[in-house]
């Protein structure tokens, strides 16, 4: 086992994975000699050349479209896009096309392709830059969505990710890449669609994805030294989601909180907590609560942006007003 | 391509067919249409023969092709059958696509047609990433992305027309200007020649009488070529023009083009016609030969009409089947 | 009272308007002498010519761009997106943009317009003309979104839509467009964020919002033969949503479907259920479901894409278990 | 411009200034980030003051901008003030966005800047609708297109391009090639002539030296006052230089530019000391006369800078402000 960042994380499975299969290839904005502007890819080129590691203009929906026609011709393209918001120009390449073309075609046609991207507010970049777009590449059928929360989940999920025959959409957190983990030595790869206890308890399931695994961690934390267990359950991939294991758990607990970056409203959080409300209805306690993000462009101003994402605190504190039968119906 | 016919026989009969099989594909559909047999809308091929067949027999099988919304003719130029084809336009098991897919989106992987688009444009990249796949893995295949001059007002296309030329990619940007988007003049939706538009990039633009098999037969096997040899991208604008409506749907179009027109264009430039006088004119083939070619693809067709319609759907399962493709074990762990 | 249709209503709305008002302009393809694919502009460019309808390039971002900037230095642009798909392509100028200018600004900037669009299935237009990406734009904060079931509501809430000084993206049924319904001779607006109660009931709440309001009265008309009273709630507008009317309907009936024609997952039922789910919880009788389009992309052949819409039948077995009490907890 | 210095000294000396101006806001926005008080990162435009100030000199206060990530230069250049500036780039209540924007999204909308924008090329359409704007309204004001050689890449720029030359708007498209996209050089993103992208739309395009400030203005003068007499839309592209890093946090260079490079650009061609320079030569002003700008707006600059660090942040509850705005009740009802 070696501590690494979440960068070196994501480089080892490229680079590993690029060793095996000569038909990888990488293809962003700097992300050759620069090895992007958070240096994630630094080294790739010098061991893979720049046939492999391609570094392209600033056109988007361009590069992406490359991939998809690429995929669908033998190649297995990583996408870099830099930032998350810029997932708004890609759209129609990823949902129209790459999304789409396995089933319009009745099978014949496959897009083994990654895009990797990021996610993630209070790096004080503002409203196009700080935005936590999964919820939307979710509701697409066809795109899988992986959301790693550790370096060890990073490399793992980017592994399975370049060998899944789809396209997957991968989302880092930017205020993540230097946290470390332990990694081990010998190769690992993390299936899709099985999410991982993070911290077993008995009293209520926090859910959280990406970044808010922190935040739900950090409540447990607090809260086991006031005596109430949580269980913090860690989704790794939204699409496809282990409904079973969210659903065990809260049925054990019969409380829940999920808790995503995404805003608020018509995200991530609504689609956990109403399947909880579906599937877990008779062992419920509590209305299932939702904390996302808020539902404002992320505001530049420092005393704004940190106001508008959850904070383990008030996870916190939500987690005892459910146990304690506090949460009523608002007016 | 010689000039001399003698040693092109078969390969001028073989454009004469596949340009008949088009006409008559199309018709087909639009009887369909007409007998409200076919679900949905479609947009006819007619007319536009000579620039599917010229630039599809200039590439090899293993050649690629992006198409459009007005996808039947390219489907059949690079080799598509009949029957798989009716049975997706009426969305049956048989179909190429299983019927998923229906005219807007007709694919033939195994003859290198990629597949039809429903998004204007939509396929600029997916045809540069071929390009790029084939490339990046020592193949020489090329691959032609169809579009219409409607596709020119994308932004996607001057992306990848860059990537392309900076890469120097075997891909062929194949313009056809049927002078209409839909219900607009092409003069209306685009300043400038639109052959400047690859011009700025650099990338070697040529303009071809579409409806001339000939010339862009010719011009296509010489840029096929050269893709081939790394000296691509190229950019080739072909004159052309729809008989039918924008769809099949489409049937008073007086207030956006006269019916003057469009006899003229069918009188005077039909590709189809036109050959076969060539093709009679040079002793190549006589009237009685083409008549038997015309009336074998209109059998043909028929025939697989009648099968398509006779042709089960998928199974109600289906529906959820191929929306991701199941991966290997092995590359799953 | 005149009964006209959705495509006439919508018409009517644009006219009126921009007789009122100078600074209103239509763009989009095929406006003009087209009137569009649908025919539901026809007539407005004899009326305000083509400097008020205006027929573009197929160049979707970049009018939607134009229409942004036109609509920060004192113009109102209606943008004509012909088809909701398309939505894919205009994103960023859509949600980076127009959703934005607003906030970032401090409230220096505004963005007065509205993006009318489309959205259902089963048209046999397949999987690029069918969607229904409603949820997608309902996720990014400083977007309005509207969605009318029926000639009169396309009529006001066009109308309101065109006052507001956000961008509002309206959704119109394509399906819908010949369908009539009785609309005042005078003027009247909708306003946002008021759900209407169809048909008022009072054994379990059915909220249906666009196409499938109509599914949701069929569903209610099978069960009142059956002695069960089904109450229909309209939201009109998913952002902003009439919450209050929601949570008071199911708080008298005590159990509630959601039904809409995006795709099922992580879209706009997630949200409304949710919501119900934490708000209504302590008067819930039976878990809160949930019926969308199936997470497929909508496949062409008819044999195949009339299963992926729910059915006026489906509802009603699906309110026929609830009140029943006999919808368990799936595993 | 008349080449007679004497009638415009007034003219020349605000040129100066405001490049003088731009210089030294950035000098101190630098500073502040390196002194860790800036939140964020934010992009400079010294060494391209002379593109913002020539440009925006020919323009009126109604006219219109759209701006980039780099965009502080244009902001000063088109008359904003250094207090709310560097409150917004400080994130406090009284900036030009109340904090809500910062460096990469700063406005004035008082002084026609429409704003700053994150996304490379977002403001293409903006820019153009601003056009489109005016001239239904009536009015005859101008609106110019900040953009780098970078933006290049983004096709959106072409479908607007196109738009605006196929309706005659009133909008210029101002190129500023300082060479490099954050770490890559331009020739490495764009292929073929830059200003080919705007001829092929039959857009009049031009190049100017984006280091002579006289220069870059009676161009921009010329272009402004045809586009308002309806000769638009008309491109420009103008060389020039980045001193800094992409950002400011952008130290370690040497892998894609090198410092002989920078060290030419600014010794040779740096745009404040050429056109300073030139008004010592042409007798227009002394040293001290240069000398006394530069101080008085190093002096008002660092006076903005304490006023700004002393500033108040918003409100909590600004947070939710201006999600919406508050439509007027009587166009609600
Ligand atoms: C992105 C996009 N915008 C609009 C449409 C609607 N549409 C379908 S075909 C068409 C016209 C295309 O014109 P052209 O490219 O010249 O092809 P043609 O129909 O003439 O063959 C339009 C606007 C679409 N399918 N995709
Ligand atoms: C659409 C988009 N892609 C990528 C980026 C990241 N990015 C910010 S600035 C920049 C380079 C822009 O280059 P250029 O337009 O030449 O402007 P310059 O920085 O040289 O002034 C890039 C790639 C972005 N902000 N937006
Ligand atoms: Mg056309
Ligand atoms: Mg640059």
């Amino acid at each position: 086992m070696a501590e690494i960042t979440l960068a070196k994380a994501v480089n080892q499975a490229i680079a590993e994975e690029m060793r095996r299969d000569e038909t990888i290839f990488l293809i962003g904005e700097d992300v050759a000699e620069a090895g992007t502007p958070f240096k994630v890819l630094s080294g790739l080129v010098e061991e893979f050349g720049p046939e492999r590691i391609i570094d392209t203009p600033i056109s988007e929906p361009g590069f992406v479209g490359i991939a998809v026609g690429a995929a669908m011709t033998g190649s297995r393209p990583i996408v870099d896009l830099m930032f998350g918001d810029f997932l708004f120009l890609v759209m129609d390449q990823l949902c129209n096309q790459a999304a789409k073309t396995h089933y319009m075609s009745g099978g014949k046609l496959t897009v083994p392709m990654v895009l990797r991207t990021n996610l993630g507010a209070t790096r004080r970049s503002a409203a196009q830059h700080s935005q936590s777009l999964h919820t939307l590449v979710a509701h697409i059928p066809g795109l899988k969505v992986a959301l790693p929360s550790s370096a060890y989940e990073a490399k793992g999920l980017m592994k399975t990710a370049i060998r899944d025959d789809n396209p997957v959409v991968i989302f880092e957190d930017k205020l993540m890449y230097n946290d470390k983990a332990e990694v081990p030595d010998t190769e690992y790869l993390i299936e899709f669609g099985r999410a991982e206890i993070v911290r077993p308890g008995r009293d209520i399931t926090l859910i959280g994805t990406s970044s808010m695994v922190q935040v739900a961690l950090g409540a447990a934390e607090t809260l086991a030294r006031e005596g109430i267990s949580a269980e913090v359950i860690d989704p790794r991939t939204i699409v496809p989601l282990d409904e079973d294991t969210i659903l065990d758990s809260v049925r054990r607990t019969s409380r829940a909180i999920v808790i995503d970056e995404g805003h608020r409203s018509y995200g991530v959080t609504a689609e956990i907590a109403s399947r909880i409300g579906e599937k877990a209805f008779y062992h419920l306690d509590a209305p299932v609560q939702r904390m996302g993000a808020m539902d404002v462009p992320v505001p530049f101003s420092p005393a704004l942006e940190d106001l508008t994402v959850p904070t383990a605190e008030q996870v916190a504190e939500r987690a005892r007003l459910c146990v304690r039968g506090e949460v009523f119906d608002a007016a | 391509m010689t000039a001399d016919p003698k040693t092109n026989r078969q390969g001028y009969l073989r454009m004469y067919r596949q340009m008949v099989r088009i006409r008559v594909f199309e018709d087909n559909a639009n009887q369909l249409y007409l007998a409200a047999k076919m679900p949905g809308l479609t947009h006819m091929y007619s007319g536009q023969e000579a620039v599917a067949v010229g630039i599809c027999e200039a590439l090899r099988v293993d050649d690629k092709i992006t198409s459009t919304h007005r996808g039947h003719g390219h489907c059949v130029a690079k080799g598509a059958e009949f029957r798989p084809m009716f049975c997706e336009l009426l969305g049956k098991a048989e179909g190429y696509c299983r019927g998923k897919g229906g005219s807007m989106h007709i694919a033939d992987q195994d003859n290198g047609n990629l597949g039809a688009n429903a998004i204007v444009g939509g396929s600029a990249g997916i045809a540069t990433g071929a390009a790029l796949s084939a490339r990046r893995a020592g193949r020489d295949d090329v691959t032609v992305c169809f579009f219409g001059d409607g596709a020119l007002g994308q932004g996607l296309l001057y992306e990848v027309m860059n990537m392309a030329a900076l890469w120097r990619l075997p891909v062929i940007y194949a313009c056809e200007n049927n002078l209409y988007g839909e219900y607009t003049r092409v003069e209306e939706m685009a300043a400038g020649e639109l052959t400047a538009r690859a011009e700025a990039f650099g990338i070697e633009a040529h303009r071809v009488d579409g409806q001339d098999v000939l010339a862009v037969n010719r011009l296509a096997q010489d840029l096929v070529e050269r893709a081939r040899k790394g000296e691509g991208p190229f950019f080739v604008q072909l004159d052309t023009y729809r008989y039918h409506g924008h769809h099949v749907g489409d049937i008073n179009r007086g207030y956006y083009r006269s019916k003057d027109e469009e006899a003229l264009w069918k009188s005077e430039r039909d590709p189809i016609a036109n050959f076969g006088r060539w093709l009679s004119e040079q002793g190549i083939a006589g009237a009685d030969d083409l008549a038997a070619i015309d009336a074998e693809e209109r059998g043909a067709a028929e025939e697989a009409v009648a099968y398509a319609e006779a042709a089960a759907y998928p199974d109600a399962g289906e529906v959820a089947m191929h929306v991701h493709a199941q991966t290997p074990a092995l590359r799953a762990l």
